[in-house]
């Protein structure tokens, strides 16, 4: 029988560690894309507080790399939300904040440990929506080294 | 010692209106150029630091930052200019040969700049490129003389054939990264012309590309061996650099990391010293053997060619070359680039490639033998119409080298021998050599070919030739701009304004 | 001479000059002989291809009395340059007749040079190709190193007949009605600057080649550079001297078919080698490498003649005309179709070469030597 | 009588998830869905959310409200199922109706379990449990009526604290009797219990260990007092039991399906009877270790079981590779997880721990064969699911033992060829 989904290709980011020149400009364009202005210097100028950037970036020596999201297939964070916080909508982990009570079964679950939880706020810092408005994320469009590439996953239907 | 008494070279302007203290410039610059203060939450910038690579005012995503030149205080002197002076000053405090790296940056005449081409007007129609079949396809070798000789031959003359008559310059690995080398390897490999090894061994991960590979046989001899030999598309004898005739190679010890051990086939860590000279040429019959030597080991089943800079006694030099069996002569001019040479080689020694091409070509004409090798011009190609001009002038192909590492994000800070190449590119520290994506770098140089070779049909195109055949040596579709009679002979030229 | 012809004579010798051209030619390829002035016909039907600064006519056959002997057609600016030359020529070669071209006076026609003929044969015997060699290398030492004067032509049994004017100018100037040939091309100049020289006006010939030409070589510089290394010496700046030696080198001294000829001056394009078999692609990728210099490049269309044959040749892309036709024995070739019918009304076939085909047509072997007059 | 191709006993994570998994593969089939609460969705972990005051009851649903209709299931809500007839492939509803199903899923979850205590009785006020949507909002009622001046609760799991959090921020205090010598028995080891009950102590908690309510005195059919085993009384009118839960597998007691404590399933989540699925908290399903079945209540199994078990009804044949217990707990700020063994026989294990009592951060991991079998974190968990990935793809960590327990362990410490194949997926060469 044919998997019925509402997807068609799903695009994860992939990080290159060997391509990671550790500049963080992936973070920063994280920052700008879900800021109020999406303009890099009226944000970091002129909005306070701003948001937070979705990306764990990990660093040591000369390697490094950023993860975020992969908006996993069967997402894990999702199966395991006790709100229905975290949703799968068209073939992406969407994270609604306001449904959010902090029990932090996303935290245990994700993988990639890419899930950072805002233990006062009881809430998740921030969380990678594959820049939905946009449409193209931006920490990959930034990023100098296409250490964060797009990598297409085909569906086989 | 007290530091010198110099002048930076260039001022780190940062706007404080844009610059968002994200400290991307802080990260990147491998001469700890910007640093960030806690304490007043700024970003300070040390400009005697700063080599002008301009790598920390292209990331950054404001706009914050302009890499100016630093003028210097002292007074306008015509014998004493900004460069003899700084260097003068800095041999005064280090009391060593000054380095640098890259091609002569002196304003010597370029002959490239004062040729131009022709045009078909009414009399000849133009070719439209988009609409007509246009060939460069190029073979590089010993031609036979006819086709009768061909028949009588036991084995077919082996040729390297490329679809676009520009090839990767040599440029080991070790002078610069192996991303580098992978970007170049891979980028022959897609647009079918050839790299060539430098005198830095095969690297196991470049063997893929060894169908598309010119495997470099320097004074040194790192990395040779029959098998290095056998597996490449072709041997290149290197005699001398455009940058640094006459000057050896000197890759120091520290650089020579366990994987360019490996590649040139010395113990980690050693220093890799190559010659002034190659220590069993003294002279042409020496060559003569090395050639043969070289040949016998492939079976004949290679071009062997030799690479010379261009030196006053060039026409005969290659003439000699030529009949000592070399398939291919490579000519480094003096605008060729270098990962390191003394300043005063790199700046002072040679002729300039455009003399070299014209002469070697004319003699060999007139010897007969111009079918006996090819030529393949190097040291400051810098653009298509640099390819046209060269090969109308009479050079089978071109190699470029410094115009590779600019499309591979070089911005010719002449800092290579630091190793401390902000770009990933003449460096092996790992932080660095990672800012060089083969992937990016791939793409870049085959985007580059294919624009050339796009403008190098467009030109031949508008000269009425849709072969580059009909281009190769054919001196009438050029004419010399401001040149005097004895360059535009050397050239074989007429001066702009000579009909046919 | 007055101090014009002087300027027209240096500035044509040493300066190419593009042109464009109306070509003919007629063959007959059972040797029957025609009048001269049925490729007057043609040409001069064409006269919007030239400007009247130069045409020109070879005739084959034309000279059945003299057959055996070389006869070389001179241009002298100067009459003192005749003597000279004269002396030259008798180093080498017995002088079985030397005269006076026949000319009558043309109106138009002001100050021609002096044009003579001479039928010769080699003082001593030697091997054809030998004796070959000795026709080129005379002709060159005269057109290179003698100013004044030119050799027109210099083949067997054949002659050209050119200068400055129109086509029935030159025609009537050189009286080519009285003249009777199996084989004939003329040619029709448009030289692109005002000057004209005698010597300069098509066909251009080379021991009994003719060859007349519709174009411009862009490979040209190659060409003449490639050339050299062969010891021919460019003397005209002409595309189509180029185009002769080409010929001469690869047809006689290489001895290479026509059809591979063909192959070498408008070689096939790379793609189109994928309609070839492996063998032939093979050669032709060889031909391609050993004579890429030898690629003629830019628009021609070119015929080229000799005593046993008469060929087309178009460049790579067709950028210059060239039509085709055939009645009976007889073969045509034309810029334009127009001119064909000036010579025959019916042919039974007409037709385009295609870009970078050689069309050929070989004198009928039963026939060779047969000729006979059929006007 | 109704018929419907897929039928569903249960309406909580497992059978949402099971509608989820069926529609994935099979868009038009029907659904009917079986619930014995009157509610039309609820997530039961809310409801001690719910109780402290912090969501309302509207917010304790987990899916949307378009979810059914989104879905195309039909919902029966208040109706239980009371009879299973197999070999009929029917089920029994109130007033006699049958339904008959092609596919059956069992997904009825657990009950709270209520231990024999002397003076026990149903209808006395003031005794709850602590396990529905129900209990919450009487608990909640009764708090409101009559404000209890404290609340006793039995057991110290993760209802109970749960339980006590939500009392608390109503003001109103709690005492802990529990069993055993140590909060949080199950999931966590000696020294995460002391943790939190130091924690909790400081936030008005008093705990009684070692200890259980062995009598409930009563007056006007409501609870006054509890008499423990070591002779204390507490005076109290408010009585949670949380000693946990026991599959509530009524539905198949007459049935030829196979149960021991809960129902048992293969690894396809099929019974012991054909065309009878069985998901979540009611089975007994293979652990992830030792294969063995096991009962493990907790949402991520019921989630995952539930999804795997509604693809497999539509005829897919996926397997389900075993879950170990995971927990994540978060009181009064101060935030736990725990994954899997974590409190083993030290002879068979190697045991890694950090603790930095002035943050309040602890760590553990408990290895075999260099493999993590349990991890728990406290105070910092950032990034715990990488544990969570180590455990489950049993990665070996011989290489990066001593970064185990970093606060800012990531996936930087592991070696390259691993982290490669996490991060990137597949290496890209050029």
């Amino acid at each position: 029988m044919v998997k019925n989904s509402k997807r068609k290709t799903i695009n994860t980011i992939i990080a290159r560690e060997e391509f990671c020149i550790g500049c963080r400009l992936c973070e920063i364009a994280c920052i700008t894309a879900h800021s109020k202005t999406k303009n890099i210097i009226k944000a970091f100028k002129g909005e306070y507080p701003l948001p937070d950037s979705a990306i764990v970036f990990e660093e040591k020596g000369h390697i490094s790399f950023a993860l975020q999201c992969r908006h996993c297939d069967d997402a894990l964070c999702v199966e395991c939300c006790i709100t229905g916080a975290m949703t799968k909508k068209d073939g992406k982990v969407i994270y609604r904040k306001e449904l959010c009570v902090g029990c932090w079964m996303c935290v245990m679950v994700c993988s990639f440990g890419v899930i950072s939880p805002d233990i006062t706020a009881s809430k998740i810092k921030s969380k990678c929506d594959f820049c939905l408005e946009t449409g193209k994320p931006a920490c990959v469009e930034i990023c100098p080294n296409e250490a964060l590439v797009l990598k297409e996953d085909n569906e086989q239907d | 010692m007290a530091i010198p008494k110099i002048v930076p070279d260039f001022r780190v302007i940062r706007d404080e209106n844009l610059c968002i203290n994200c400290q991307a410039c802080c990260r990147v610059c491998s001469n700890d150029t910007h640093s960030f203060d806690q304490n007043i939450a700024k970003i300070i910038s040390d400009h005697r630091k700063c080599v002008g690579c301009h790598f920390c005012e292209e990331i950054c995503s404001t706009g914050a930052l302009t890499i100016e030149k630093c003028y210097s205080q002292i007074r306008e002197n015509f014998n004493w200019n900004e460069v003899d002076f700084k260097n003068l000053m800095k041999q005064a405090h280090s009391g060593g040969i000054l380095l640098t790296g890259m091609g002569n940056d002196r304003p010597w005449i370029n002959y490239f700049d004062h040729i131009v081409l022709n045009a078909s007007q009414v009399t000849n129609p133009s070719i439209d490129p988009l609409r007509e079949p246009m060939e460069i396809k190029t073979f590089i070798g010993r031609k036979p003389d006819s086709i009768e000789q061909l028949k009588k031959e036991k084995k077919l003359p082996i040729l390297l054939e490329t679809e676009i008559p520009v090839l990767f310059s040599a440029m080991s690995y070790g002078s610069i990264s192996l991303n580098a080398c992978k970007s170049i390897a891979a980028a022959a490999w897609e647009a079918k012309t050839y790299w060539n090894t430098g005198e830095g061994g095969l690297p196991e991960s470049l063997k893929k590309f060894v169908s598309r590979t010119i495997v470099q046989v320097a004074s040194g001899r790192f990395g040779v061996d029959a098998r290095y030999l056998n597996e490449a598309s072709a041997i290149e004898i290197k005699i001398g650099q455009g940058a640094k005739p006459g000057i050896g190679g000197h890759l120091p010890g520290e650089k020579v990391t366990a994987d360019i051990s490996a590649a040139r086939k010395i113990p980690e860590g050693t220093d890799a010293i190559s010659p002034a000279p190659h220590h069993d040429i003294y002279s042409i019959e020496d060559l003569k053997q090395l050639i043969y030597a070289l040949k016998e080991t492939v079976d004949y089943k290679k071009p062997v060619g030799v690479k010379v800079a261009a030196v006053h006694n060039i026409a005969p030099i290659v003439s000699g070359i030529v009949r000592a069996g070399a398939d291919f002569v490579t000519i480094d001019g003096f605008r060729g680039g270098t990962g390191a040479a003394p300043v005063v080689i790199r700046n002072n020694v040679g002729i300039p490639i455009e003399i070299a091409i014209a002469t070697v070509d004319s003699r060999l004409r007139q010897e007969g033998i111009r079918n006996h090798a090819s030529i393949i011009a190097a040291g400051g190609i810098r653009s298509s119409a640099d390819v046209v001009k060269a090969i109308a002038l009479g050079a089978d192909a071109v190699y470029i080298g410094t115009a590779t590492l600019v499309a591979l994000g070089c911005h010719i800070c002449q800092k290579c021998y630091t190793g401390k190449c902000n770009w990933g590119i003449a460096t092996q520290d790992p932080y660095l050599t990672r800012r060089l994506n083969p992937e990016i770098g791939k793409r870049r140089l085959t985007n580059l070919l294919r624009a050339w070779a796009l403008e190098i049909k467009e030109m031949m195109g508008g000269m009425g030739i849709n072969a580059i055949e009909s281009l190769r040596g054919n001196r009438d579709q050029l004419r010399g701009i401001g040149l005097n009679d004895k360059e535009l002979a050397l050239l074989g030229i007429k001066h702009a304004g000579d009909a046919w | 001479m007055n101090f014009k012809n002087i300027c027209q004579f240096s500035d044509d010798r040493k300066v190419r000059i593009p042109s464009g051209c109306g070509i003919a030619g007629i063959f007959n390829k059972h040797g029957e002989l025609l009048s001269g002035e049925i490729i007057v016909r043609a040409i001069d039907s064409m006269k919007d291809r030239g400007n009247g600064l130069g045409s020109g006519y070879a005739g084959y056959g034309i000279y059945q009395d003299c057959r055996n002997y070389w006869c070389f057609h001179l241009l002298y600016n100067q009459a003192t340059a005749r003597d000279q030359v004269e002396q030259y020529l008798k180093t080498y070669f017995n002088v079985k007749l030397s005269e006076q071209i026949p000319t009558r006076k043309v109106k138009s026609i002001k100050n021609p040079p002096v044009l003579w003929r001479y039928f010769l044969e080699t003082k001593e015997q030697m091997p054809s190709e030998k004796e070959e060699n000795l026709i080129v290398s005379v002709c060159m030492g005269i057109n290179h190193n003698a100013n004044d004067a030119f050799v027109i032509s210099s083949g067997k049994n054949m002659g050209i007949f050119k200068g400055v004017g129109e086509p029935s100018e030159i025609a009537d100037f050189y009286k080519l009605e009285d003249y009777k040939g199996y084989l004939w091309t003329g040619h029709n100049r448009f030289p692109t600057n005002t000057v004209g020289w005698w010597g300069g006006a098509h066909p251009f010939g080379l021991l009994d080649w003719s060859v007349v030409h519709n174009g411009e070589i862009s490979s040209y510089g190659v060409n003449r550079r490639y050339l050299e290394n062969f010891g021919y010496y460019c003397s005209l700046f002409t595309d189509t001297e180029v185009i002769t030696y080409l010929f001469d080198l690869l047809a006689r001294r290489q001895n290479l078919s026509l059809d591979t000829i063909g192959k070498i001056i408008a070689a096939p394009f790379w793609i189109q080698l994928e309609n070839y078999s492996d063998e032939e692609k093979h050669l032709l990728k060889w031909l391609r490498i050993i004579y890429g210099p030898a690629l003629v490049n830019g628009p021609f269309s070119i015929i080229v003649a000799r005593s046993n044959f008469m060929l087309g040749i178009n460049d790579r892309v067709k950028l210059r005309p060239l039509v085709a036709a055939e009645k009976g024995s007889t073969f045509f070739l034309a810029s334009e179709e127009s001119a064909i019918c000036c010579m025959e009304k019916n042919p039974d076939r007409t037709w385009t070469p295609k870009a970078g085909t050689m069309t050929v047509c070989f004198y009928e072997k039963e026939h060779y030597g047969n000729s006979k007059d059929c006007t | 009588m109704n018929r419907t191709d897929y039928l569903i006993i249960g309406n909580s994570v497992c059978g949402v998830n099971a509608i989820e998994g069926i529609r994935e593969y099979d868009p038009k089939g029907e659904i009917l869905v079986l619930s014995d609460e009157p509610f039309e969705n609820y997530s039961r972990p809310l409801i001690s959310y719910y109780l402290g005051g912090k969501i309302s009851q509207q917010q304790t649903r987990f899916r949307d409200e378009s979810f059914y209709s989104d879905m195309k299931a039909q919902l029966l809500v208040n109706n239980p199922a009371v009879f299973l007839d197999c070999r009929n492939h029917e089920i029994k509803v109130s007033k006699g109706r049958k339904i008959r199903y092609k596919k059956l899923l069992i997904a009825t979850g657990a009950k709270p379990w209520i231990p024999a205590i002397d003076g026990f009785a149903n209808h006395l006020e003031g005794i709850f449990t602590f396990y529905s949507m129900n209990d919450a909002i009487s608990l909640a009622q009764y708090i409101q009526s009559l404000n209890p001046h404290n609340c006793v609760i039995l057991g110290a799991g993760l209802i109970g604290l749960k339980a006590a959090e939500g009392l608390l921020m109503r003001k109103i205090p709690v005492t802990i009797v529990e069993m055993a010598d140590r909060i949080l028995p199950n999931t966590m080891d000696v020294k995460g219990s002391e943790i939190f009950q130091s924690y909790l102590v400081r936030h008005n908690s008093a705990f009684m260990k070692n200890d259980t309510i062995v009598k409930i005195e009563s007056k006007d059919k409501r609870i006054k007092r509890v008499i423990l085993k070591s002779g204390k009384k507490i005076e109290t009118e408010c009585l949670i039991v949380a000693v946990g839960v026991r599959p509530n597998t009524s539905i198949v007691a007459e049935s030829s399906i196979l149960v021991k404590r809960g129902i048992i399933v293969d690894n396809k989540l099929n019974t012991s009877v054909p065309d009878i699925f069985a998901a979540g908290d009611v089975t007994e399903s293979p652990d992830f270790f030792e294969n063995k079945h096991a009962l493990i209540p907790i949402w991520p199994v019921a989630a995952k079981t539930g999804k795997i078990a509604g693809a497999n009804m539509t005829g897919q044949e996926i397997s389900y590779t075993g879950l170990y217990p995971m927990n994540s707990i978060q009181i009064f700020g101060l935030p736990a997880i725990s994954f899997g063994i974590t409190n083993p026989q030290p002879q068979n294990f190697e045991i890694l721990e950090k603790y930095q009592p002035e943050n309040n951060f602890y760590r553990k991991c408990v290895l075999r064969d260099d493999r993590i079998v349990g991890c728990i974190l406290i105070g910092n968990i950032n990034r715990a699911g990488i544990y969570n990935l180590l455990i489950r793809e049993k990665i070996s960590v011989a290489a990066f033992k001593k970064d185990l327990l970093e606060e800012s362990f990531g996936f930087l410490m592991l070696p390259k060829e691993v982290r490669k194949h996490i991060v990137v997926g597949e290496s890209m060469e050029v």
